[in-house]
């Protein structure tokens, strides 16, 4: 299958590559990108580890061809903290003990950012249903939806 | 396998029929990619419809609204008014897979899969939405209840796709709603989903109804005798229950690995009286969220 | 009880008291309770193997040893004392 | 030989085990730079890719490689044939017994293929793409043979036969038919027909519950590279880089020493990485090609051809006495293996009464193959399947004798003394304390409305010990670098420096926690068993206070005084007797800088076979509501208490019992393997196989009831595991109190559930009418 060329921006960066049609934009970001931060946990849009913001949307990018990132805008884990500040999100996570495993953690940070970012004081409700595509198999939840609750109270403060 | 993303509808078309049959168009992606993955399909040529400006936007007019069939549902879903006027359409495409599957889903692939459990139909269907096709021999319009003809198989000539949907506008005192039963409360494909949408007259007679029904036969169904069982009452509690087993009635469906024969049948009937209630009480006005999702 | 003269020789003999039940019992025909000379661990696994042969493909790592209460997992030096309750427990696997 | 009893609980004030601490590896976790098994890519590197069997059960009569061999990019290709066929004995590895024989089949189908998913051959080539096109040329000449799915029918003597070979362990006299009987156990003690005699209330049940998986996030995933002369490095996601290597060395006729394996960052494991899948095929396909081959198992390979728990049957039978003194309890354990034998049957029995203090029981347990994929351990292996049934039974007893839950198995609970079901006496155990926990706490009083239901439900595990070796390197600057050999999966880095540092006196920040590869450190049993934190634990402290004698030695070199008047303190050494007010004391970083000329490096070790794990009983209570007209349950409250012996990082704790008690109730609701009349997996992928997500679960409240493990420096006791014990049951008894209906088989999902609320409600019509 010929490669396409593919100019776009990540985390802020201009960014180009080679890849072939059927190459997922998640498989861009490990495989060709070396940015594994995005993990696949199922290939199928189905547990969320590998959530992205896709100009500014939220979406699974194993269910986003590598060739549609012509001309957009992605966002990944790696471009979340600032120079060598955490995003609050990252630093409530750890104060919260809110992974353990830590696989699912990038998806996780990412969809709440995409939360708090659009409702800066979501309900336990709002958060859990909004985090219903990430799944986590270690913590059962309840300190991530803590984590993300008290991040959104800190952001909120100043 | 090749992509391409063409500007225009006409592109599409050309493109479509130069690979006669051994192309697929691509909208969200969010069920193409599974089955690329999974091997269900091997295009030779991957139409990405995102760039034509039809399939993009809601526009909202005079006699209702026009929906790009690739617009992203979490788009759909911050249209103030589309929300304000159809509650339960909205609803209902909200409730396609998670956040995430939101943030690039779209009515025309939510359709177009043609899975008997499509979240969007029965809503859909309810409210009366037309779709736009657009196809070799030029555009047409198609009500949705007429695009799905079995599990995976659709109505639309070879090259054809569906450009955008076309909602009425609500008559007054109008009220739609949408419900679905899923094991766990996200993420699941329906076992079971009814959409309802009912106009009241000033006395709180039902005049019009529509009930779509997803989940319980090899099509999403537009159940006419479910309505018959509205239309001409106060929705009442009679009204309501042989709603609810017209609703049963008109079930075909199958056991598989995500519920029984019997299940779906029962709760078919369980979820059109849920639903109804809550298309009446908003038809009456009171603009009340459908409970549970 | 036993009579302070009979503990009293077991102590000079240094004999461990075993329980044994359910398959053990079977594979050391029927017996559920023997005394048996042994020092330590290795030399109850020995001394059993020797008196049970069908047993002894089973002992070597397929059982735990619990002494007076505490177990011990592959411990051929854990002591034993001279009037001490030893059962076999099957050895357990980690999830 | 170190006497474990030297190093048991000490009591004095703790400054740092027992606080909240930031995990010292958790930033590269919220950054995405921590890298897990997939992560890894290196010049040269091939993909592989295995080919697995459509057939459940099917005889392998040839295999043609030769077309995929000859397709341009395929780099090798490998069969059963490139990995040794090892005889059939038992070897210890750790405490797992291995029979090599069938993990050589295992990992890659001989005679036949065994269950739908068996790896059959597999290829390496430049790509992704090449080496699934690979996969579609190799030609298998299959006879499809009938197979079987349950494990009743599975034990019926026509039943279609797995392994010709195979004959029942276990009973007398030896059976002269071959069966898919692999073995029998039995436990029993007292005797349960007097116990029955003397019930004034008995009731027995079947069971039934269906294979589930771990449902870890991240699949398996390696990467192999074998250079010519046969030294080989294995980058693999496992919880035992150790004994991955001696399964790999053995199926590929390796010297253990040639063999090193790194584990990386593992994305959950529960159990499901105690075994190996791809890393011998990676290794096999690396030595044939002279590339690094890296291999990732799909999510629907995980569900197919990886080791969930057992399927099982379960017979319960208790009487108990009208005061609520259990006298008697039985129970028969049918456990599916899948292909091989070695189902958790025998932890099973055990476990089945272990939190109850009973004069006659008897458990007997059937370890049966089935056409299935190998069962591997799942939390507490074999515990929650028994113990489901046991406290389902124990919560009827209660409600025919009018009894509260609590109250009866208080009445019961086994306490230090106790003689165990399984045999030993009990050192102290905390059930009695998580029961009454659990019963004064706010959840248990909360009033419950219509369709609402509260279950009670207690569980134990037993928790072990084993090889372990750690190491603390102390540098020129005076901070240590700590080596556990146990992989981390859920904070245990943070919890062993915590005990390093209280050891040393310093601070956490001055300790870092590495978990070293096979080259690093002695042999190392796998992290499971619930064993790290008590194991690697007892090995760190031994291994501090190694350092701190060497510390002393040094002080009393520098200082010219005996050894016997130097003491370690706040992390210096302090001179006592006369001359003790003159001399300044010397820190760590004091010693650290002259180590060179004092005698060297200053390096703590310790590798021991930590003995003395002490059991972790829980009690948790759930409260649900039933839609009775869809038959759906919601979980509204859920309280899980449990004893930890002593919560060395109590948020870690917390984290355990809470994770352990989702999974338990997506075990409880919706899990479930679905095979069609083939014999083929319905729902090998995360939509349709269905764990809890984030909005089906309310917040879990956690209580630590802390019972010291008297045998670890810190009181220490295992919680991993017995957090997925008490959710089924406990859910089941709160359906019951909510619709009056028992379930006896999992999950209850909605479908399920409705059926029988249908069912009550027709027999209800029928009698009144």
């Amino acid at each position: 299958m010929a490669k396409h060329h593919v100019t776009t921006t990540i985390n802020g960066d201009p960014v180009e590559f080679l890849c072939t049609p059927a190459q997922t934009l998640l498989d861009v970001l490990r495989d060709v990108l070396y940015l594994t931060g995005s993990k696949e946990g199922c290939a199928s849009g189905d547990c969320g580890a590998c959530s992205v913001m896709l100009d500014g949307r939220l979406v699974c990018s194993c269910l986003v061809l590598g060739v549609e990132a012509q001309g957009r805008s992605i966002e990944t884990i790696e471009g979340m903290a600032h120079g060598d500040r955490l995003h609050p999100l990252q630093q409530k996570f750890l104060e919260h003990a809110a992974l353990q495993c830590g696989v699912c953690t990038p998806g996780f940070l990412v969809a709440a950012k995409a939360l708090l970012d659009r409702n800066p004081d979501p309900t336990e409700t709002e958060v859990r249903y909004w985090l219903a595509g990430n799944l986590c198999r270690c913590t059962g939840y309840d300190k991530i939806v803590r984590a993300v609750l008290d991040a959104a109270a800190e952001m909120r403060g100043n | 396998m090749d992509y391409r993303s063409p500007g225009t509808v006409k592109e599409a078309v050309d493109l479509l029929a130069a690979h006669n049959g051994a192309a697929h168009v691509l909208a969200g992606g969010t069920d193409l990619l599974v089955k690329l993955r999974a091997g269900v399909v091997a295009p030779e040529l991957v139409v990405d419809l995102k760039a034509i400006p039809q399939l993009r936007g809601i526009a909202a007019d005079a006699n209702g609204f026009r929906i790009g069939a690739a617009t992203s549902c979490a788009e759909i879903g911050e249209h103030a008014a589309l929300a304000a006027a159809w509650p339960g359409v909205v609803e209902a495409l909200q409730l396609i897979g998670s956040t995430q599957i939101q943030g690039r889903a779209s009515l025309g692939g939510n359709l177009c899969n043609a899975s008997p459990a499509a979240d969007s139909v029965p809503a859909l269907i309810a409210a009366g939405a037309v779709c736009e096709v657009a196809g070799p021999g030029g555009e047409r319009q198609v009500p949705v209840e007429k695009i799905v003809t079995g599990p995976g198989k659709t109505s639309l000539a070879r090259g054809e796709f569906v450009v955008g949907f076309r909602l009425p506008k609500p008559r007054a005192r109008s009220g739609d709603a949408y419900l679905r039963l899923i094991p766990r409360t996200e993420m699941d494909i329906a076992v079971v989903g009814v959409g309802v949408a009912m106009t009241l007259d000033a006395a709180g007679v039902c005049t019009h109804a529509r009930v779509g029904l997803g989940a319980v036969a090899p099509t999403p169904l537009l159940v006419e005798d479910a309505a018959k069982a509205l239309i001409g009452t106060r929705v009442d509690a009679a009204a309501l229950a042989a709603l609810a087993a017209a609703t049963s009635a008109a079930c075909k469906p199958i056991d598989d690995k995500r519920g029984t024969v019997a299940y779906r049948i029962k709760v078919a009937g369980v979820l059109a009286r849920r639903t109804a209630q809550t298309a009446l009480e908003r038809a009456r006005g009171s603009t009340t969220k459908a409970t549970g999702r | 009880m036993r009579s302070s003269r009979a503990r009293a020789r077991r102590r000079r003999d240094h004999l461990a008291r075993v329980v044994l039940s359910g398959t053990l019992q079977q594979l050391a025909g029927g017996a559920s309770e023997l005394e048996v000379e042994a020092r330590d661990v290795r030399q109850l696994l020995r001394a059993l193997g020797q008196r049970f042969p069908e047993l002894a493909p089973h002992l070597d790592s397929g059982y735990a040893i619990a002494i007076d209460g505490e177990i011990f997992q592959d411990a051929w030096f854990a002591p034993i004392g001279p009037d001490s309750e030893v059962h076999l427990v099957p050895a357990i696997r980690g999830g | 030989m170190n006497d474990p009893r030297t190093i048991g609980l000490t009591e004095r004030k703790l400054k740092i085990v027992g606080t909240r601490p930031l995990r010292p590896d958790g930033v590269d976790k919220v950054t995405g730079r921590a890298k897990f098994g997939a992560d890894l890519h290196v010049a040269n590197m091939l993909i592989g890719k295995v080919l697995r069997s459509p057939h459940a059960h099917a005889r392998i009569r040839s295999i043609d490689v030769s077309k995929a061999q000859a397709l341009p990019g395929v780099k090798a290709v490998i069969t059963s044939a490139d990995l040794c066929d090892l005889p059939s004995e038992f070897i210890p590895a750790g405490e797992m017994m291995v029979n090599y024989r069938d993990m050589t089949r295992n990992v890659m189908a001989r005679e036949k293929a065994l269950y739908e998913g068996h790896a059959v051959a597999a290829v390496a080539a430049t790509n992704e793409e090449t080496a699934a096109q690979a996969l579609k040329l190799i030609q298998v000449d299959y006879e499809v043979l009938p197979h079987v799915l349950d494990v009743a029918k599975a034990m019926e003597p026509d039943a279609p036969l797995l392994h010709e070979e195979m004959y029942t362990i276990g009973v007398e006299p030896k059976p002269a038919k071959p069966s898919n009987i692999a073995k029998r156990v039995e436990f029993a003690l007292g005797d349960v027909a007097a116990g029955f005699a003397q019930a004034d209330v008995v009731v027995e049940h079947e069971f039934t519950t269906v294979p589930v998986h771990q449902g870890y996030i991240e699949p398996h995933a390696c990467l192999a590279t074998v250079s010519e002369d046969g030294q080989a490095e294995l980058w693999c996601t496992t919880q035992g880089q150790f004994i991955v290597r001696s399964f790999c060395a053995k199926l590929l006729g390796m010297e253990l020493s040639k063999l090193r394996v790194t584990a990386s960052e593992i994305g959950g494991g529960f159990g499901g990485k105690t075994v190996v899948y791809l890393e011998p095929l990676a290794l096999a396909l690396s030595r044939k090609s002279g590339h690094p081959v890296k291999m990732v198992m799909s999510r629907q390979e995980v569900f197919q051809a990886s080791g969930p728990t057992s399927g099982a049957k379960i017979w319960v039978k208790i009487g108990a006495s009208r005061a609520g003194r259990i006298t008697a309890g039985e129970a028969v354990l049918k456990y599916q293996a899948g292909a091989f034998q070695g189902s958790p049957v025998q932890p099973g029995c055990m476990c089945a009464f272990a939190p109850y203090d009973l004069e006659n029981v008897k458990v007997v347990g059937f370890d049966v193959v089935v056409n299935r994929p190998k069962v591997a351990a799942y939390r507490a292996p074999g515990g929650p399947i028994a113990e489901f049934a046991v406290e389902s039974v124990i919560d009827e007893i209660a409600k025919r004798l009018g009894l509260d839950p609590i109250e009866l198995r208080l009445k019961n609970a086994a306490k230090e003394g106790t003689k165990a079901a399984y045999g030993p006496k009990f050192g102290p155990i905390g059930l009695v304390q998580t029961l009454e926990a659990a019963r004064s706490h706010a959840n248990y009083r909360v009033p419950l409305k219509a369709n609402q239901g509260r279950g009670v439900a207690s569980g134990f595990w037993f928790n072990i010990g084993g090889d372990t070796c750690a190491t603390l390197n102390l540098t020129e600057d005076g901070t240590v670098t700590l080596v556990a050999g146990t992989p981390d999966i859920g904070g245990s880095r943070a919890s062993l420096a915590m005990m390093a540092a209280e050891e040393l006196g310093i601070e956490l920040e001055k300790v870092r926690p590495i978990i070293g590869d096979t080259s690093a450190l002695g042999y190392n049993f796998l992290t499971g068993g619930s064993r790290v934190t008590f194991s690697s634990g007892m090995a760190v402290v031994e291994a501090a206070r190694d350092m701190v004698r060497q510390l002393r030695e040094r002080a009393a070199k520098i200082w010219e005084i005996p050894l016997d008047d130097v003491v370690w303190e706040d992390g210096c050494a302090r001179a006592l007797g006369s001359r003790s007010s003159e001399i300044k004391p010397l820190s760590l970083a004091d010693i650290a800088k002259t180590a060179g000329k004092t005698g060297g490096p200053i390096v703590g070790n310790a590798a021991i076979n930590a003995q003395g794990a002490g059991p972790s009983l829980a009690t948790h209570v759930v409260d649900v509501e039933v839609d009775p007209e869809t038959g759906k349950v919601t979980i509204l409250r859920y309280l899980a208490v449990q004893d930890a012996g002593k919560a060395v990082h109590p948020s870690y704790v917390e984290g355990q019992m809470q994770g352990g008690a989702v999974q338990g109730i997506g075990w409880a609701l919706n899990e479930e393997y679905i095979y069609d009349e083939n014999g083929r997996l319905q729902n090998p992928g995360f939509l349709d196989y269905r764990i809890p997500v984030c909005s089906d679960v309310p917040m879990i409240d956690t209580v630590i009831v802390e019972v010291p493990n008297p045998r670890h420096p810190y009181g220490v006791r295992g919680v991993g595991e017995t957090p997925i014990v008490p959710p089924m049951a406990a859910i089941a008894n709160a359906v019951e109190s909510a619709i009056g209906i028992r379930f006896t088989e999992l999950p209850m999902s909605p479908p399920r559930v409705l059926a029988a609320i249908d069912a009550k409600l027709a027999s209800q019509s029928k009698t009144a009418a």
